[in-house]
């Protein structure tokens, strides 16, 4: 006798607010046990519309903004940006800017990973970590703040420019930082990463395959976990990441196969120590500088298009900037990483277990701010 | 079978050696501040809330102009010919009398593009951070000190939107 | 339950009350003393897990109320959870929404009666009495699937299904690692258990032969999942269920499931203690050392250390998933606990 | 390749259907004949030399008297990137999806909906994405306005 054992189908509504959505986003499960069938995501509640507010303020006033997408790499978000309008611009700043805006980006990008793997093992169900990682992001922050002012959203990149040189002596306390970190990113991953829990739960879960992951334009730290070597740092350079040494780790597919949760996880990790790397190369390069030199009194693009992209924590980030020769951008639309990342996650999802939705997206590590923008 | 011993073993040993890191980490020191007692030292570039030293304030309105958020609203109007010359600390003639100069608090962003428009550096942002009020409207902050002369309608305003 | 009559005979016109409030008088007070020191043993140890998870984790944990390391704090949460709003949703099943969180703290508090917490001191002395523990603690799985289901929540109600999934077949495990104790001992009784204990560590059965120290593992790890700590917590889940089968409760409600949780923590401790631990038996023989320290303190000690190893591992470790739990238990720990029954069960013919 | 080359290459294989090509802008761009951007990008992904296996961005700019949808495609073998742009009519403006080029085009082309209200023919789930499903008007849209309510809610 034929007996149907697959049941009924339940919707499950995961989010606007449930603790391991990162932000708001709702998830529209169905599910059969602790079968996912399909999950459809629904984004859009946290959207301000940031397109249609940046055509209405000029260009210095839209650095906020951009800080605003991506909360945790804000440095990234408006080092983005700056580049685009100094590209159009046909702005060249010296080398002490190039090098602080490494040192800065790079710094953000580990801090921003550190929120990835911290909030990750909070998915998994492991505390400890999140807080470990918070801990040492603190110190980081703590170097923002000093330069800049801000600990979150740092209006620090200025067109043409930064906003304020680094204090004397910050170079030696990022030094410092980065020699205590280091040993410390290994006693993460014997807490977590090698923890044989953690890798039954993500190694062989929501696998990405480097077709899909192209086909569906994912990018950074996710692309590369499927096993792309990609990265915009070293396919199209800029601020001269070109003269800096330094590995793009991809996913080896250690355990399990290549593409699953456990290696785009990794891959941020194995990235902490390549950007300590860059800072430390960066330290070295600092010259004396006028930080300000060429930010421009008034800031009036000419006419003209253009695209950038640069490489965020959480994959690229490309902004296309129409300018109609006014105060204003008359266009800005940006290509969220995240936002491309998320359309991936319905296939990946589907046939998976309710755990491992959870395991699935904390591994993509999203940014509402950004997808909905 | 072999690697179901194998996993049986990598599972118990990755635990004892999560849990050693982990009970390691009980005697080290916290990193807790605690907050209402201690307090933290804040670096002097540290953007809170803005304070506008209005004796300085020549009305020119640049940090309206530069406020991505429109939080900040200023109002002026002329000096009358016949009045006494006031000046900043710094000399400039203060040809505007500055009737409103209200911040909104709730809507600053805290960009600091507005401190690095004003041509006096009258307009700071200082250290401050705790101001928590019960209402919104509390934190409309005037700073204007002077009355003015005309009639409101006829003075220059804030730049309208767009 | 005798001292306890005996005290109170000596209150005064005691003999004049009814025969049938008389007999009831001890079974109250019994209980009471027994509540009063369940929930000074659940604040204490709501404060030790704050303070543990804290101190993994670089932090302090409370320092403010009642002066030192906030001693004072899980007092002042459980009255501002008593003070608080009940709030039962609109569309609950509200006789069993009610009922639920009592009868999950029920299961938890009727097995404390034949705990032996010193020579004396135990309510009663069973001859089934471990075995009447693995009954009436497997009552709080009626509760948690009446709470799930009655919550009218999906969350709760997968949290329920997989407490009741996950406390059932644990309870092969954990019973069959008990057997291999009783294999020993020949008795049931929790008092005769630990009194075949006596004389020192050496005759302690974690100690006494390997097939026990496994049982004593195996029994650990079969506790953790029945009281759903980390790395089993699965019905709590708070990354993927939100609260599992809580999702709804608040208020006093919430604080029975708070209590009821950590009263089962101190259940399987106290169990362990019993079992393999020497219960309230010292370490030192008597015959070395005078036995000053009194026996129940003994035995909150040795169970507080248990308590602390499962408090370590649910901050160290992350949590299983569904399949992998169920694994864990037919796959790995009912063979390796009757493979134990057997090695131990040849020992004991030794 | 350098844009020049892949502006003459796009030119030769369509000839008309390419109008107008600038590949000396500051980013080099071809103007598509809305009704062949399925075939240009099908091409481009497929054909050999180009390989654009990459889409960047598709997104819609609002010029006041057309709406131009624009699609930035990289390829990561080569590394070269190119700019096609579709220009429609402002009034029920529609397309066709490019959806089976790249997968990613079918958030893209939602968003594009969203805000502009271009229609992509043949997609598979035209929904708003953004904006809540009754949201009235096309935010992005130079001329729009913002409500004062959503559902009685002061927007």
């Amino acid at each position: 006798m034929e007996v149907d054992y697959s049941g009924d189908i339940m919707t499950l509504n995961m989010g606007p607010q449930h603790p391991s959505t990162h932000g708001v986003l709702r998830l529209e499960l169905k599910t059969d046990g602790e079968i996912v069938a399909d999950a459809v995501p629904h984004i859009g509640y946290l959207h301000r519309c940031f397109e249609k507010h940046v055509e209405n303020v000029d260009y210095a006033g839209v650095v906020p903004f951009t800080d605003r997408m991506d909360y945790c790499a804000a440095m990234n978000m408006e080092l983005g940006y700056v580049l685009t309008v100094e590209k159009l611009m046909g702005i060249e700043v010296n080398n002490r800017v190039r090098c602080l805006r490494i040192i800065m980006a790079e710094l953000s990008r580990i801090a921003s990973h550190l929120i990835a793997a911290g909030t990750y093992g909070n998915d998994i169900g492991s505390f400890t970590p999140f807080l470990w990682c918070f801990r040492d992001r603190e110190t980081i922050l703590d170097f923002f703040e000093e330069t800049s002012g801000a600990r979150l959203l740092y209006n620090y990149n200025w067109i043409g420019g930064l906003m304020h040189d680094i204090k004397p002596g910050l170079e030696e306390k990022i030094i410092e930082f980065i020699d205590y970190f280091e040993p410390e990113v290994d006693n993460l991953n014997r807490l977590l990463s090698d923890n044989f829990i953690f890798i039954k739960r993500t190694a062989g879960v929501g696998i990405l395959s480097p077709e899909q992951a192209v086909s569906y334009g994912v990018t950074g730290p996710n692309l590369r976990g499927s096993g792309v070597k990609f990265d915009v740092r070293r396919e199209e350079p800029y601020l001269g990441y070109e003269d800096y040494e330094f590995d793009i780790p991809v996913g080896l597919g250690e355990h399990g196969p290549v593409g699953s949760c456990w290696d785009r996880y990794m891959v941020r990790i194995r990235e902490v120590k390549e950007s300590c790397k860059i800072v430390r190369q960066a330290v070295a390069r600092l010259t004396p500088g006028d930080v300000r030199e060429a930010v421009p009194k008034r800031i009036k693009p000419p006419a003209g298009e253009v695209y950038m992209r640069t490489e965020c924590p959480r994959g690229e980030l490309g902004y296309l900037l129409v300018s109609d020769g006014s105060l204003k951008p008359y266009r800005l639309k940006v290509k969220s990483p995240c936002f491309t990342v998320m359309s991936a996650f319905r296939e990946v999802s589907r046939g998976a277990m309710i755990a491992d939705v959870v395991s699935i997206l904390g591994s993509f590590d999203i940014v509402l701010g950004e997808i909905d923008r | 079978m072999l690697t179901y011993f194998r996993n049986i073993g990598q599972g118990i040993m990755t635990i004892v050696s999560s849990m050693a890191i982990a009970g390691r980490h009980l005697f080290t020191p916290s990193v807790t501040l605690q907050y209402p007692k201690e307090k933290w030292l804040l670096p002097e570039r540290s953007r809170m809330r803005l304070m506008n030293k209005i004796e300085d304030c020549i009305g020119c309105g640049q940090c309206a102009r530069s406020c991505p958020t429109e939080c900040i609203l200023v109002k002026t109007e002329k000096r009358g010919k016949e009045e006494a010359p006031v000046f900043a600390s710094d000399g400039t003639a203060k040809k505007l009398r500055t009737y409103v100069f209200d911040i909104d608090m709730a809507l600053c962003c805290y960009c600091g593009l507005c401190t690095f428009a004003c041509p006096t550096q009258c307009l700071i942002m200082t250290g401050e951070y705790e101001y928590s009020v019960y209402d919104k409207d509390e934190h409309i902050y005037h700073f204007a000190a002077e009355k003015p002369l005309t009639v409101a309608g006829e003075s220059r305003q804030n730049p309208p939107e767009g | 339950m005798e001292s306890v009559a005996q005290l109170l005979e000596k209150i005064p016109k005691y003999d004049a009350l009814p025969e049938t409030i008389s007999a009831l008088m001890p079974i109250l007070a019994s209980s009471v003393i027994l509540f009063a020191m369940l929930a000074l043993a659940v604040l204490f140890m709501v404060w030790l897990e704050r303070k543990v998870s804290a101190h993994i984790q670089d932090r302090l944990g409370p320092m403010v109320v009642g002066g030192w390391h906030g001693w004072a704090q899980t007092i002042a949460d459980a009255l501002k959870l008593l003070l608080k709003e009940d709030i039962v949703p609109a569309s609950v099943d509200r006789v069993l929404f009610k009922m639920a969180p009592f009868i999950v703290f029920l299961g938890a508090f009727a097995a404390y009666v034949v705990l032996p917490f010193g020579s004396s001191s135990f309510v009663t002395d069973l001859n089934i009495g471990i075995l009447y523990i693995v009954a009436v603690s497997s009552l709080s799985v009626i509760g948690i699937i009446m709470a799930g289901w009655s919550s009218n929540n999906k969350y709760s109600l997968y949290g329920s299904m997989r407490a009741a999934a996950q406390i059932v077949s644990y309870e092969i495990p954990a019973a069959v690692a008990i057997m291999t104790v009783v294999l020993f001992t020949g008795s049931l009784s929790m008092v005769d258990i630990v009194r075949a204990q006596t004389g020192g560590i050496q005759n302690w059965f974690l100690f006494r032969n390997p097939f026990l120290f496994l049982a004593f593992v195996v029994y650990f790890i079969a506790s953790l999942a029945e009281v759903n700590r980390t790395p089993f917590d699965l019905p709590e889940a708070e990354s993927e269920l939100v609260a599992g089968y809580h999702t709804e409760y608040s208020g006093m409600r919430f604080a029975f499931f708070f209590l009821a949780e950590y009263a089962n923590m101190f259940l399987v401790a106290s169990v362990a203690t019993t079992l393999f631990l020497g219960g309230w038996t010292q370490a030192v023989p008597a015959s070395i050392m005078p036995q000053i320290v009194p026996g129940p303190v003994v035995f909150f000690v040795k169970a507080l250390i248990l308590i602390f190893i499962q408090m370590w591992m649910r901050w160290s470790l992350p949590r299983l998933r569904v399949d992998q739990l169920m694994y864990i238990n037919w796959k790995v720990l009912l063979p390796v606990s009757f493979a134990l029954v057997l090695g131990a069960g040849w020992m004991a013919t030794l | 390749m350098n844009p020049q080359e892949i502006a003459a290459l796009l030119s030769e294989k369509f000839g008309q259907r390419i109008p107008e090509s600038d590949a000396d802008a500051l980013n080099p761009w071809s103007a598509v004949d809305p009704s062949s951007i399925l075939d240009v990008c099908r091409f481009m992904r497929s054909d050999g030399r180009l390989e654009m296996d990459h889409l960047e961005l598709l997104g819609g700019v609002d010029y006041k008297d057309r709406i131009e949808v624009v699609y930035v495609v990289y390829s990561m073998k080569h590394h070269h990137r190119y700019t096609l742009k579709c220009r429609l009519p402002r009034e029920e403006p529609h397309l066709s999806t490019v959806e089976s080029v790249w997968k990613v085009a079918n958030w893209h082309e939602r968003e594009t909906y969203d805000m502009f209200g271009v229609l992509f023919d043949g997609h598979s789930d035209m929904r708003r994405i953004l904006c809540p499903d009754d949201w009235e008007g096309y935010p992005l849209r130079k001329d729009y306005k913002t409500p004062d309510s959503y559902r009685g809610m002061p927007v």
